[in-house]
């Protein structure tokens, strides 16, 4: 299980059998070392120094507050994906510290390109609940966020996304413009090539781009240790020539930390870097699927003791920064918004079939205003207006 | 005999030929333990071994280049990609090297591979799920390219499709692995490629269509029937190379021609059908060639799934118009 | 005014449009100091510098993604893919992305993007060097392909090309580049896109062609001419969308169509020109509908490589026979 | 240029401006190192032990005759282009070590998967001068190679093959053979996502698979440094999990030991490995290409300095293996060999026009029978017979 640090590697294995060359007169010419951060064990206590921004107490409030926010809309979605209200969902359910954290390392400018799971970092970036609830419910305002207008939709394609970022970086670069991208990634998705070009090519040109697998241990039914022979994924980083690091993905305080540094080289002129966050799926991969199948209970189980939200409330609390009360509060607070915004979704109207030819060139071609007559026509049949 | 769906159906197809023919090795995204997200694959890991079924990295186009390796090395690999959105990064060793692997090697070096894939839209899936890209496949030249419209077809013709020498493309439409139940006899029997199939007899216009769509022509031509109309249903089979004889015998007969698909209309395989027959049908033909197909727009996001994939009334309208035009 | 090739032209394109929009910026493999191994963009990182021409890593999927990110952040790109047989890595981003990013985000991000890349055989190139499968980019929604077929129009549609707020995939046909030289004012004019052109009138018979194979096109009108029979020729310029209004009027007048490509004919975009006139011409048409192209077979390696592009005795012979058959 | 040990980038380099995280405390989890194997210097003297092979005079001997013979057939293709008898030819001036040394480690069963410049190592495995002819003049008998039979043809397309090797190699691991897969690939080429996905497939299978990249310096015009910020080329393994050395690609010796330590442990289940040969390209990229446009003449000539032809034989005279005599002979051996493959080439006819459909499909479709009989006619048309 990946998502725990006790379990990584250890360093330089030697597999039984391996070429010869080991033992031969050979001269070193490059080295190269991962590390791996962790700011709040598995129980709250800080095991490194923490990092400025922890002095400011609502901000780290802020953070736990997204967490929070985070699962009740989560939980939701599934719910609403059971009972026919919504497409097919995929749940972010123990990712909340990394996907907060990297949200609350970026700056509004910056430009984030999602997969399909990251609802902490959009929310914190300010993405709507309802409409991200669109996006799933199958229409693509939900695509449209009203902010920010430059972040990257959500991107199903595996790992296509990590280019965009590149090219948005190289965009940033050629125009002077102090900003980054930043990349999302499963552990799946960096068996993909474009993941590797994406890397690579933001290396060659140092391109201020950073990139965040997120390490859950499973891409749908494939556990890591299939996709990979790498003993970790933050060394992927070292075919691009670029740094790469691992930092403990349930631990909010170090992704941000982590994740920080990183764009602030990048926006220095340093270049990309590659985080492996650390972290684990505790849902199934989509409510399509069912883990059972190729997951034992017992992985799970424990996986579930590394939890992202126990963590920091535990860390709030000791630090005299949260109480039972402020907890029940922010549940109520949290649970409202999110039937708020479940109650307004419910209230838009389906697009009409205009909406597949609207946006599809600046202006549209004239065979295409023939099957937008045609699509009218067949449409106002099918829906009796 | 129990009734079977397609997916069930495939799931056997692959059983038989795995238990009859050792060199066949399944491969691809979740088919292990998993049985594959849409479980045509499923059991088979557990009966022949994690040799014989293996999930790959999450890769397309190692998939695909992986097969040409085993195959030109003593394999028959059957590889599944996850759903036709992602075969792209998949398409340049299926274009620059499966395809024409026995050609550039003069027959020295074959690639006897079946790539599966979901097909077409129509199940409220999430985006990029919903494709039907199938033209791309059939204009390259050295592979076929099959879809079936019954899980009995799904059976022989996948059987068909694995035994083949060459590439074929295997496109399973999503909206059928589920949709009916039929009675397929476990017994090895494939059916015949390059040939279409005659899914309905008629006599007053052609409709020439396959996969998913048959059931919306179908529904059409049973409508119309109670309409006073006869008409011909032809189920391509194998959409490359097309069997246009049995189309152009139907169409000497009918007189009338519309071609039906999911995907987009701008050089869709109906205007292949269209072109062949505006070759050798013409004076065949007594009213234009219509085709009733997906919009050139962006498959939309599931909201408007219906109003993307032609309907049964579309179709029903379509050969109502061709029967009011010409002689 | 000098007469330049088509390769010059394209080049004189880059530098107009560079010139006079700061954000557009070239990238492609060898696109910089080598100038583009063609020498398409020859001089233009001397001129514009090294962030305005960047050479990329060998990647293709690498390159049409980042023009993605590019253009939906502030750039316009031009990027080059070497050959058209090297395209199908880039195929993913420009069916996912490129081509619906506006439509999935509903306008919030667009992707004006060219993508240029030499088209068809003809010039004893080395194996995957020859491709012509436009037929593949056609059918994608979202997305226009045009093909020039002469130093001024390659002028006139790389401009527009570059100035379209959508994605444009930009097929240069290898023969021509330095085929011809004409004189072409580097005057910033662009020409229409999704608009054919009349290379000749002619009142006997229409012929469809575009890029290289307008050069065997002519030749036959100009031998036919003397024959007496009057033959219209028809650029097809943008391939997608196709200006299928002017390929009406003319078969109005002649009654008579052949379509010529490169490419392979199945599937190709000879196949929906064919469809679009049989649907909406049909009654105009005295004789069938006849394609001259490629073969349904891998692009062989140059010693055959004449055998396989349609010559201008095939289509001599294809009008003929289409002159003695229907009405 | 990446083909002088001495300009390899100083080991751990750390940017002036990178992620403040290397200040941070962190753990390490996995270190890596890179090392680079000479066995000959440029002057041809031994600078480590000799391997066991090295020992045997006529096995060397065997070695030097392929490299000339490679040379002089190469410049004789040059000439072929230049004076119209041939097609555009990707000539491997200064490759031969390489080339020669890669197929001299590979067994005869192994299956290589080449790229467009490996003349040496097929003409070690059997591949005759004459069907490199007939690919390079267009025609595509020239991949029915008459032996060995099942090794890969040429690969235009960069990066694929290297997934081809991938699939030989599960091929024989399922197959239960003791035989490996080779795939060749230049600098340029590491930048291909196809070539990521194939080392990490093979690390997560241990695939009896070897990658030998060529790094040559450029990649047509887009020199290494331009490709890529990684500070070796080798390195790319550790993004697999697999191990990954330098060997100077000019020294024979070096390249043979070096594959066939890692050909062995593979075919031993050890997994794959990524070699990187330093070599340099010391023609232009093809008969069509003129690098002068690009590269300075100052690198070409100190690149000439370390050629592997003079290290080889510096060697064997050295070692009193070989003579002014026994070269003399050999050059005027081998040229009779090149002119005789020469003109059987030229006594060949040229394919019909039914090459085009007899191997598309196993058996040829309805409609192809059609266009194969519209070939034919035109064909005869155009060639008048
Ligand atoms: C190119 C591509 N191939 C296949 C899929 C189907 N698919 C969707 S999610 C997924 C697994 C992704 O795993 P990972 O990258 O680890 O991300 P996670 O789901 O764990 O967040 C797959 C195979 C896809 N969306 N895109
Ligand atoms: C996929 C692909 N893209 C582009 C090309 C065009 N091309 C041919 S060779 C070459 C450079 C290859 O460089 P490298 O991999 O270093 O090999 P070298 O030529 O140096 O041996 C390029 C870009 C190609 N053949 N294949
Ligand atoms: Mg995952
Ligand atoms: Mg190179």
């Amino acid at each position: 299980m990946k998502c725990r640090p006790n379990n990584i590697w250890p360093v330089n294995t030697v597999p039984e059998i391996t070429p010869a060359w080991h033992n031969s007169r050979m001269r070193n010419v490059a080295e190269f070392k991962i590390q791996y951060r962790q700011i709040l064990d598995p129980r709250g206590n800080p095991c490194a120094p923490l990092p400025a921004f922890a002095a400011d107490a609502d901000e780290l409030r802020r953070m736990y507050r997204m967490m929070v926010l985070v699962r009740i809309f989560d939980a939701k979605c599934v719910n609403l994906q059971r009972t026919g209200q919504l497409g097919t969902y995929p749940s972010c359910l123990g990712h909340e510290a990394t996907h907060v954290g990297v949200g609350a390392a970026m700056l509004p400018e910056d430009v984030l390109a999602p997969v399909y799971r990251e609802v902490g970092t959009q929310l914190w970036r300010g993405v709507t609940m309802g409409e991200m609830l669109l996006y799933w419910a199958g229409d693509e305002r939900g695509n449209d966020f009203s902010q920010p207008r430059h972040d990257f939709a959500w991107c199903v394609p595996i790992a296509t996304q990590t280019l965009h970022a590149a090219g948005a970086a190289m965009a940033f670069q050629v125009l002077k413009q102090p900003r980054c991208a930043l990349a999302y990634i499963g552990d799946g998705g960096t068996s993909e090539g474009a993941f590797y070009e994406a890397i690579n090519l933001a290396g060659a040109r140092k391109l201020p781009v950073v990139f965040v697998i997120v390490n859950n241990g499973w891409a749908i039914s494939v556990p890591v240790s299939a996709q990979t022979a790498a003993e970790t994924l933050a060394q992927k980083a070292i075919a691009a020539g670029i740094p790469g690091v691992q930092v403990d993905g349930n631990d909010c305080i170090a992704v941000r930390q982590t994740v920080a540094e990183a764009l602030d080289a990048a926006r220095r002129g340093a270049g990309p870097a590659v985080i492996e966050a650390l972290t684990y799926r505790l849902s199934d991969h989509t409510t399509a699927d069912d883990a059972s199948r190729y997951r034992g209970e017992h992985e799970l189980k424990e996986a579930w003791n590394l939890e992202p939200m126990i963590r920091m409330r535990e860390f709030l609390s000791r630090s005299k920064l949260w109480d039972a009360a402020q907890e029940g509060n922010l549940q109520q607070e949290c649970a409202e918004q999110v039937e708020t915004a479940v109650r307004m979704h419910f209230q838009q109207s389906k697009p009409g079939s205009d909406a597949m030819f609207e946006h599809l060139f600046a202006q549209l071609p004239v065979h295409l205003q023939e099957q937008r007559a045609t699509a009218r026509r067949y449409a106002a049949k099918v829906s009796g207006h | 005999m129990a009734k079977i769906t397609m997916i069930e159906a495939i799931a056997m197809a692959h059983g038989w030929e795995m238990q009859h023919d050792p060199r066949v090795v399944v491969i691809g995204q979740d088919v292990g333990a998993n049985g594959g997200v849409f479980r045509a694959t499923a059991g088979l890991q557990q009966r022949f071994g994690k040799d014989r079924v293996q999930d790959t990295p999450l890769a397309e186009a190692a998939i695909a280049g992986m097969s040409v390796g085993m195959a030109t090395h003593g394999l028959k690999p059957v590889a599944e990609i996850q759903f036709m959105g992602f075969l792209y990064p998949a398409l340049d060793q299926i274009v620059n090297h499966m395809s024409r692997m026995r050609n550039r090697t003069r027959g020295r070096l074959t690639c006897p591979v079946v790539m599966r894939m979901p097909h077409g839209g129509g199940i409220h899936a999430p985006e990029h799920h919903s494709e039907s890209t199938e033209s791309m496949l059939c204009h390259i030249p050295g592979i076929r390219v099959v879809c079936p419209s019954s899980p009995a077809r799904a059976y022989g013709l996948l059987l068909a499709a694995i035994r083949d020498p060459d590439p074929v493309m295997f496109l399973e439409p999503v909206r059928l692995y589920r949709a009916v139940r039929q009675e397929v006899a476990d017994d090895g029997q494939a059916l015949p490629l390059d040939a279409c199939c005659i899914l309905r007899e008629g006599s007053d216009a052609t409709i020439v269509t396959w996969g998913a769509m048959t059931i919306e022509t179908l529904r059409a031509a049973a409508e119309l029937e109670k309409r006073g109309v006869s008409v011909e249903v032809i189920d391509l089979c194998t959409l490359s190379p097309i069997d246009i004889e049995t189309i152009l015998e139907s169409i000497a007969k009918t007189g009338r021609l519309v071609i039906v698909h999911e995907a987009a209309r701008n050089v869709g395989v109906g205007a292949e059908i269209a072109a062949l027959v505006a070759e050798h049908g013409l004076f065949d033909l007594q009213a234009p060639i219509r085709r009733v197909t997906g919009f050139d727009t962006v498959v939309p996001l599931f909201q408007l799934e219906q109003e993307y994939i032609p309907s049964t009334q579309r179709i029903i309208d379509t050969v109502q118009l061709t029967l009011t035009e010409g002689a």
